[in-house]
């Protein structure tokens, strides 16, 4: 790949810039000045390689990191730039589909805003005088701080950790499924089996947003498609706000936050006495609260009614196999899996999943516990020395986690990152980090490693800022620096990968590695998982509070698009209008028109949430695809150091979390309680569109599924 | 008689020609589409995809509330259902109880596009692949045609557009179509550059153009498949297969379907504008 | 009016038909002139221009001026006193839409053994590049503009692979279609006005596409 | 004499119940209207002022809109035009007042047209040179505008002649040739006097103009036909103007658009904002220029009632549109007038009825007819009327049209507003240099006409009995042809 690089660093240099000036001429009145002879310049290679010609693009497998899901890429590259991802169609993950982040990850790559060079406090220095910075300081173990991570940028990161006195690794992700992961765990046995949302005939998610943000949503996107294909599935949301997924559902109930669970228990109580099935495959502790779980509890619960809880067991019923999945809180996890044993969907639509032979490879999924670990352990002062990357702590941390002043009670806090954030101002060391697109790794996604799949990511173009160094270069330095075992032999990252997977594959031929980089995975040996039961599992039905005298209860959702924050400084993210309530570039409150009409607001009025945490002050959206006694703030924006598009716009609704955990996962609680208060401005909430009915017009059309299976039964408009 | 004459009388004959077949010219492809709107989730992949390798402005806030967007596919959405309501009311009225309507709404490429006619310059016309294209060099801005698209898909460059690609981002700009200047109207082409490499490629390999072949932008990574795109003279295509499925035909104004619950239509086929976008009806359980 | 005008002359009729019949004839045959202008005269084949069977291509001219370049390479040597093929040295042109200037690597493949850096000083220039591994920077002579499509492939396609008549060695003729004969000049100058005109004659003469999006982005 | 101070006296004039007093002597047509081009007093120069400084800030305006695209002027995705298509069919409309006094007035005898359809004219190629502007500088992309004229180009391209805009092009250039030929030719008599009675830079000017008119037999008799000539020429033009001009909305897909009756509604309106005007320059030069000898109460009088009866034709033609949109199944189309009728812009729509076709009816009044200062506030704000016409035409389609996603109310930008203004400035320019350069009073024909009502009074026994009693005149008339002249 050596010779390669030079050559694409002409590539990128040589053509490259002059056909984007060329193109930013476009067809405007003085197009024929670059008509002139010598007016442009064209240069050409040193010693090209066959496959490369000018005008003409080639396809590079990689990996797209914009989420843990880690779907395998196509990259367009011409003229040694990256200019176009597609999905790599050999992946199980993606199947050659993407999702708008992953589109957008280019902008990532592109963006202004990159660090181009390291810097100590506030002046930029060489990455000599940074690293022996580092070295002079750490003292004491380190800690690294990432997002989810996997493959042998794991490996290596424990290698480091190991050499320098076994430090921790706190892994951090505010969109995560630990909850779904945990009940997993103790109903199956299998923290992540595999889902088959394809073969089910009937889906039911209590609060997990499967199709926009949940583990892999491109994954369950692809399979939703089948889903809905001949025999048409059907999709029932329970949500206390309506999310991507709930929006496409046949049946959206709005249950009031934290209630998923009794509605859940509540189903399974119908199943159980209107349908008479059998609860044998329960946990007893499980068993008793459903029949505890009375449609009359219910409703006071969560507030839905009877009719609803019926319809919704009916449905399981009449459309089995069925899948039930529900995130949020544990128990509505644990309720979720209750109705699947219920079902005997495990097995079906639940299948074991695999562990990876070399078993740190596997994903180390990022979660919230892990993030109110570091702030306890650095407030602690347990932290001497922690590593930064991949993470934007001072952002997504939840105001009662207080991280500011944790940060501040380590030493050494060194951020390896691509833009500057909200982290990197407390952080001494920055070091410029490689996008995606510029570097060498592997990934096991989450989904994809049921198949004993690994996601090689390898570069697409030259380097943009030559002082940025990729991450598996960086842990592998710092590895070799604390004289961790068996990587002296290795000059740089690259070597370390093809040597790991050609151990891997078996073989180190040329040839090989070459299949493995067009495939653009490797096939890693997984040994199948199997369940097993737990018969000693209880659940513990939470009192969900509804909220006091003119008090709402806070949600923060997260969108796919501008996710958790990460990207919201990727313009064609921040454009994209959001998909429910079509707003760009700002925050938003959603309240239900109803509770808007008791606190006297309408579309477009500022308020200000306060909690106990803290206050902010944002423009409402009216509809009604939230609780009556939920007020949703998507997360996303707020940010005030991420660079010219992010900064200052918006709110984050994190800064109004309070610290409060769950009791068996762990997880910092996403809601909270708080007034609303109207500021008494007003201005129009810029959206892709202000009316929301189609005036008679047949635009979208809907038929009921009664003509559809008609439709599918005489082989027609299956389509 | 060859020039001027000449070609006045060529094209006469040429357009009276299309009169008498009903406006059908001797088309080589007839690029239409299917938008199954039961798969699609509006979750923008296809809008973000355009965005990328259309080389779409970004305007910023300000712009997009004067609604100047650039967003060649837009996805809508309705929280009302026409339709639905007439087979059973929502239960809970107060909730939205059947989730929300998306439509991806872009360019329908009609055969009989209100907006060809009108250009005083002919910067837009129907191609022999049965597209709808635009011209950008030739275009001088005068917005008639945007004024005559009853589906308000042609986007006019109000403003210079170099800003919205701050070095490095210019790199990523697709050398394969030009970056539109102020004071050009533009529109989704269905990625006609793609169409232009696949043919090149058809051409270098002595075949024609099979179904396949082309992708466009938004096809490609959707992720629930719910896009379709081909070549509607070409019995074999994709397309070809729904539209007859469907019972849908080009050329009119009013389908008659033996099977009135099939799920085929036209957005504004009543305009008799022909779109070559067929929407699948979005299904609900009542 | 009044009962007793006298009798009025009649409108000249004839006059005024002779009037509308002659304005119209002239502009009718200023149009055939212009027309016949624009496509280069009559006939197109020429005995200057290059020789191409079953292609009539405009002969328009177009004197460009002299561009320096970092290296004074001599078209006039290498093609025609040499006669090597166009193709060898631009030979992305038979598989791209660009024809692209040869890499380094190809030139020292050559001035490795014949005419070496030692021997002359331009080759010392090149060799000098080569050792630093920094290509030259040419300055573009031939260009379209940035909104026009052109597919030098298909164009060889058409008028070299597939015509029946040519050889392959001719590439010349077909380059010079459009680039004039790059033998005439040392270092390589524009030669003929590649404008919309000029390709349009030439694909109404051989019919080529004559939709606008084949060539316009 | 007493005629004489009695008609200088401008009371009296109310109740002289004749166009023009008869016994006024050629000689006094001629200083009078002579005059009335000399030296400009202060009142001009304001008015030059105001005029120049409203194109200047149009010509900023334009600049600036070159240099940054039309996103200034609030212009969006779904409202493509605005004020400057609307503004364009309102100059157009001003345009026919000229022809219909001139040309159909001509035809048909009404002689009382003779002192005033001279400015007419003018105003009818002034509105037409200002409309002209507006189609070019709504262009993106203005410097490549002339790209819709069918020339002959090396690229072998034409424009598209299915485009109304095309056929835009063509009317208008027409019409705008065929007019300034009819008011040129009309001129020349008037030129020869010009050119008899004035020196310096105005003789060489007039000398030039009136190509050696000495006012003989054969010069009258070609004069006289060609003259009528185009009269009939420039009749079925002018209608064919706007019927094309509304050809632009009509021959669209757009709900509000999309009507069969466009095009007489808007050559009815075209006559109906054309009248107004008459009437409003009509006072002001009969203020500004003593043209009370000439421009009498009577003549006003008729082209107030003729104004009322335009505007009621326009009216009917509205209804007919509302009704048949209201009648009519097109669901669309209804929102659209009901989007009028209530929507944001209904103040506009409901003013636009009010000046339109309310306001007409203070015309029946002969007090109204008489008061100058009264007539003069009515007739301007017919036109304004008439400008909120075509803006009610064009904007609230293009708020609503056929897709919900792009309905939005759209406020027009200041550029646009400058725009407008400026159009003003530019055509009351142009306004001002016409009068002080050419008469704006046909001499000649005014001559013509007092010539003829002597003989009709003569013919009339019992009217030269109360008015004239006594007063001797020629006893046998002269053919017609040795009238007039220098």
């Amino acid at each position: 790949m050596s010779s390669t690089k030079i050559d694409r660093r002409n590539f990128l240099k040589v053509l490259g810039l002059g056909g984007a000036g060329a193109a930013l001429a476009g067809c405007d009145m003085p197009s024929y000045a670059t008509l002139e002879e010598g007016e442009e310049q064209v240069f050409s290679y040193l010693a090209p390689e066959e496959y490369v010609i000018p005008g003409i693009g080639v396809w590079y497998a990689s990996t797209c990191l914009q989420c843990p899901a880690g779907c395998g890429v196509h990259g367009r590259v011409r003229e040694g730039r990256a200019l176009k991802l597609e999905g790599n169609p050999n992946t199980a993950v993606n199947r050659g589909k993407l999702c708008q982040m992953g589109q957008a990850a280019l902008q990532t790559h592109y963006n202004p805003d990159r660090i181009a060079k390291p810097r100590i406090g506030a002046k930029e220095v060489t990455w000599a005088q940074a690293l022996a910075f580092i070295k002079a300081k750490s003292t004491g173990t380190p800690a690294w701080l990432t997002g989810a991570i996997s493959g042998h940028q794991g490996v290596l990161m424990d290698a480091h950790l190991n050499a320098s006195g076994g430090g921790k690794h706190y892994g951090v992700e505010i969109v995560n499924a630990q909850a779904w992961r945990s009940a997993c765990a103790d109903t199956i046995g299998d923290a992540q089996p595999d889902l088959h949302i394809d073969k089910a005939r009937s889906m039911v998610s209590f609060g997990a947003d499967v199709l926009g943000t949940w583990i892999s949503p491109v994954k369950f996107m692809a399979d939703y498609g089948e889903f809905r294909a001949a025999p048409r599935g059907v999709l029932t949301v329970i949500e206390p706000a309506m999310t991507l997924s709930g929006a496409n559902a046949d049946h959206w109930v709005a249950a009031r936050p934290g209630s998923e669970a009794a509605v859940a228990l509540g189903v399974a109580n119908a199943l159980a006495t209107e349908y008479s099935v059998s609860t044998s495959a329960l946990p007893t502790g499980v068993a008793d609260a459903i029949f505890t779980m009375t449609p009359e509890r219910v409703r006071e619960l969560s507030g839905v009614d009877t009719r609803t809880l019926s319809r919704i067991a009916g449905t399981l019923m009449s459309n089995s196999p069925s899948l039930v999945i529900g995130d949020g809180s544990y128990e509505n996890a644990v309720a979720a899996m209750a109705l699947n044993l219920m079902l005997g969907n495990i097995g079906a639509t639940i299948t074991p999943g695999a562990d990876l032979v070399p078993a740190d490879l596997a994903m180390r999924d990022g979660s919230t516990k892990a993030l109110a670990n570091f702030a306890k352990n650095a407030q602690s002062g347990d932290i001497q020395a922690a590593f930064i990357s991949g993470a934007n702590p001072v952002f997504t941390a939840p105001d009662g986690l207080n991280m500011k002043d944790a940060l501040a009670k380590i030493e050494l806090k060194v951020a390896i990152a691509m833009f500057e954030d909200e982290t990197t101002q407390f952080c001494d060391v920055v070091l410029p980090l490689a996008s995606p697109l510029e570097d060498w790794g592997t990934h096991a996604p989450p989904l994809g490693a049921a198949r004993g799949e690994i996601h090689v990511q390898q570069p697409l173009m030259e380097k943009l800022h030559p002082e940025a160094l990729g991450l598996g270069d960086i842990l592998l330095g710092l590895a070799q620096d604390a004289g961790a075992a068996g990587l002296d032999d290795f000059e740089d990252y690259y070597g370390y990968l093809r040597t790991a997977i050609s151990a891997m594959i078996g073989t180190g031929q040329e040839a090989a590695w070459q299949d493995v980089l067009q495939a653009g995975k490797v096939q890693a040996p997984a040994t199948q998982r199997s369940f097993t039961a737990n018969g000693s599992l209880t659940i513990n039905v939470p009192e969900s509070k509804a909220p006091g005298k003119g008090e709402l209860i806070l949600i923060t959702t997260a969108r796919q698009g501008l996710y958790d924050g990460r990207h919201a400084n990727l313009p064609w993210l921040q454009e994209a209008p959001d998909q429910i309530s079509k707003a760009v570039w700002d925050s938003w409150a959603e309240i239900h028109p109803t509770t808007a009409a008791r606190l006297g607001l309408k579309d477009g009025d500022y308020v200000t949430i306060t909690s106990a945490d803290g206050a902010l002050t944002t423009r409402i959206f009216l509809y009604k695809g939230v609780h009556p006694d939920a007020i949703a703030v998507p997360m996303g924006q707020g940010h005030t150091h991420y660079g010219r598009y992010a900064s200052s716009v918006g709110v984050n609704p994190l800064n109004l979390l309070g610290a409060d955990t769950d009791a068996r996962t762990g997880e910092v609680s996403n809601t909270t309680t708080v007034h609303v208060q109207a500021t008494g401005d007003n201005r129009y909430l810029v959206r892709l569109m202000d009316i929301d009915r189609q005036y008679g017009r047949k635009l979208t059309a809907t038929i009921s599924a009664d003509q559809q299976r008609r439709n599918q039964s005489n082989k027609q408009g299956g389509a | 008689m060859p020039s001027l004459l000449g070609n006045i009388f060529k094209g006469w004959a040429h357009y009276s020609k299309g009169v008498e077949e009903g406006g059908h010219h001797d088309y080589e492809h007839m690029f239409a589409m299917v938008i199954d709107l039961d798969r699609c989730t509006g979750c923008n992949a296809c809008s973000t995809a355009c965005y990328a390798e259309n080389n779409l402005p970004v305007v910023g806030e300000d712009k997009f509330g004067a609604r100047q967007a650039m967003h060649w596919m837009r996805v809508e959405r309705y929280f009302d259902e026409p339709d639905m309501d007439k087979i059973a009311a929502a239960e809970e009225t107060d909730t939205q109880s059947r989730g929300a309507s998306f439509l991806p709404m872009m360019c329908q490429h009609c055969n009989a596009a209100p907006c060809e006619p009108v250009c005083p310059v002919g910067a837009t016309y129907h191609t022999l692949d049965g597209l709808n294209a635009q011209v950008y060099n030739r275009c001088i801005g005068s917005r008639y045609c945007a004024n005559n698209c009853p589906f308000r898909v042609r986007y006019f460059n109000f403003y210079d557009t170099a800003e919205s690609w701050p070095a490095p981002m210019d790199q990523q700009l697709n050398p394969d179509l030009s970056v539109r200047s102020k004071g050009v109207m533009e529109k989704c082409t269905m990625c006609i550059q793609r169409t232009r490499a696949a043919r090149d490629t058809a051409k270098r390999e002595g075949r024609a153009l099979i179904d396949g072949d082309i992708q466009t932008a938004c096809q490609q990574t959707c992720p629930t498949s719910a896009i379709v795109f081909g070549d509607l003279l070409d019995e074999t295509s994709a397309v070809a297969k729904i539209w007859k499925r469907q019972q849908v035909k080009l050329g009119t104004y009013k389908q008659n379907k033996e099977n009135p619950d099939l799920r085929g239509y036209r957005i504004f086929e009543e305009l008799n504008v022909d779109a070559k976008v067929l929407y699948l009806e979005r299904v609900r359980e009542v | 009016m009044s009962p007793d005008r006298p009798k009025r002359r009649p409108f000249p009729w004839i006059r005024t038909v002779m009037a509308v019949g002659v304005v119209g004839a002239s502009i009718v045959l200023g149009g055939q002139l212009l027309e016949q202008e624009r496509r280069g005269g009559e006939s197109p084949v020429t005995e200057a221009g290059p020789r191409v069977p079953n292609a009539q291509f405009p002969t328009d001219t177009f004197n460009g001026k002299d561009v320096p370049q970092p290296i004074n390479y001599s078209h006039k040597l290498h093609a025609g006193d040499l006669g090597i093929n166009c193709l060898y040295c631009h030979t992305y042109a038979r598989r791209s839409k660009v024809a692209g200037i040869p890499p380094t690597s190809k030139c020292m493949g050559c001035h490795t053994v014949v005419a070496t850096a030692d021997e002359k000083p331009e080759i010392e220039k090149l060799a000098a590049m080569w050792e630093s591994g920094q290509s030259p920077a040419w300055n573009k002579v031939n260009d379209v503009p940035d909104f026009v499509h052109f597919s030098h492939e298909r164009h060889l396609q058409k008028f070299l692979f597939d015509n029946p008549d040519m050889n392959v060695k001719d590439s010349r003729e077909v380059c010079a279609m459009c680039h004039g004969d790059m033998v005439e000049v040392t270092v390589a100058k524009k030669m003929r006005p590649l404008t919309m005109g000029f390709c349009n004659t030439c694909h109404e003469n051989n019919n080529g596409p004559a939709d606008c999006t084949r060539c316009h982005k | 004499m007493s005629a004489q101070q009695s008609l200088a006296h401008k009371h009296l004039t109310y109740e002289q119940a004749k166009d023009i007093d008869e016994n006024i002597e050629w000689a006094k047509i001629n200083t009078d209207v002579l005059r009335s081009m000399e030296n400009p007093r202060r009142g001009y120069w304001v008015a030059m002022f105001i005029s120049v400084a409203l194109f200047a800030v149009m010509i900023y305006a334009e600049v600036y809109q070159y240099q940054f695209g039309m996103g200034p002027a609030a212009l969006n995705t779904s409202h493509m035009w605005d004020l400057y298509i609307s503004t364009f069919v309102f100059w157009i409309g001003m345009s026919h007042s000229g022809t219909l006094l001139s040309a159909i007035l001509h035809l048909v005898h009404a002689d009382w047209r003779k002192p005033i359809y001279r400015f007419a004219e003018a105003m009818t190629t002034f509105s037409l040179l200002t409309a002209g502007i507006f189609p070019v500088i709504h262009l993106g992309r203005v410097w490549n505008f002339y790209w819709v004229m069918p020339y002959m180009s090396d690229r072998g391209l034409w424009p598209n002649f299915r485009s109304p805009l095309i056929w835009d092009a063509f009317a208008i250039s027409a019409y705008l040739t065929s007019s300034v030929l009819f008011l040129y030719i009309g001129m020349i008599p008037d030129l020869a006097i010009c050119r008899d009675n004035a020196e310096g830079w105005r003789k060489k000017l007039y000398t030039w103009l009136s190509l050696g008119w000495r006012g003989d037999d054969a010069q009258w008799r070609n004069f006289r036909f060609t003259y009528l000539m185009i009269a009939c020429f420039l009749i079925p033009l002018a209608v064919s103007v706007h019927s094309i001009v509304s050809m632009d909305f009509s021959m669209s897909i757009m709900p509000g658009w999309h009507v069969t009756t466009f095009p007489p509604y808007f050559v009815a309106g075209a006559l109906y904002s054309g009248c107004a005007a008459i009437i409003t320059l009509f006072i002001l030069l009969r203020y500004f220029f003593k043209f009370e000898h000439f421009m009498t109460m009577p003549i006003l009088d008729k082209v107030c009632k003729l104004t009322f009866v335009i505007a009621m034709v326009w009216t009917y033609l509205n209804l007919v549109e509302f009704a048949s949109v209201w009648y009519g199944h097109d669901i669309p189309s209804k929102e659209v007038l009901l989007a009028k009728a209530s929507g944001p812009y209904s103040p506009f729509f409901w003013s636009m009825m009010l000046f339109g076709s309310i306001l007409p009816f203070a015309l029946l009044s002969p007090w109204v007819r008489r008061n100058m200062y009264v007539l003069f506030f009515v007739s301007v704000f017919l036109n304004v009327g008439m400008w909120l016409e075509r803006w009610m035409i064009v904007t609230p389609t293009l708020s609503m049209g056929h897709h919900p996603q792009a309905f939005n109310t759209m406020w027009p930008g200041w550029v646009e507003w400058a725009m407008v203004g400026g159009s003003f400035g530019w055509f009351g320019m142009l306004f001002l240099v016409f009068v002080k350069v050419f008469p704006s009073v046909s001499m000649y024909e005014v001559k013509e006409m007092v010539y003829h009502r002597k003989r009709t009074v003569y013919e009339d026994v019992d009217e030269m009995m109360d008015l004239h009693s006594g007063v001797p005149g020629p006893s046998s008339a002269p053919a017609s042809q040795t009238t007039g002249g220098a």
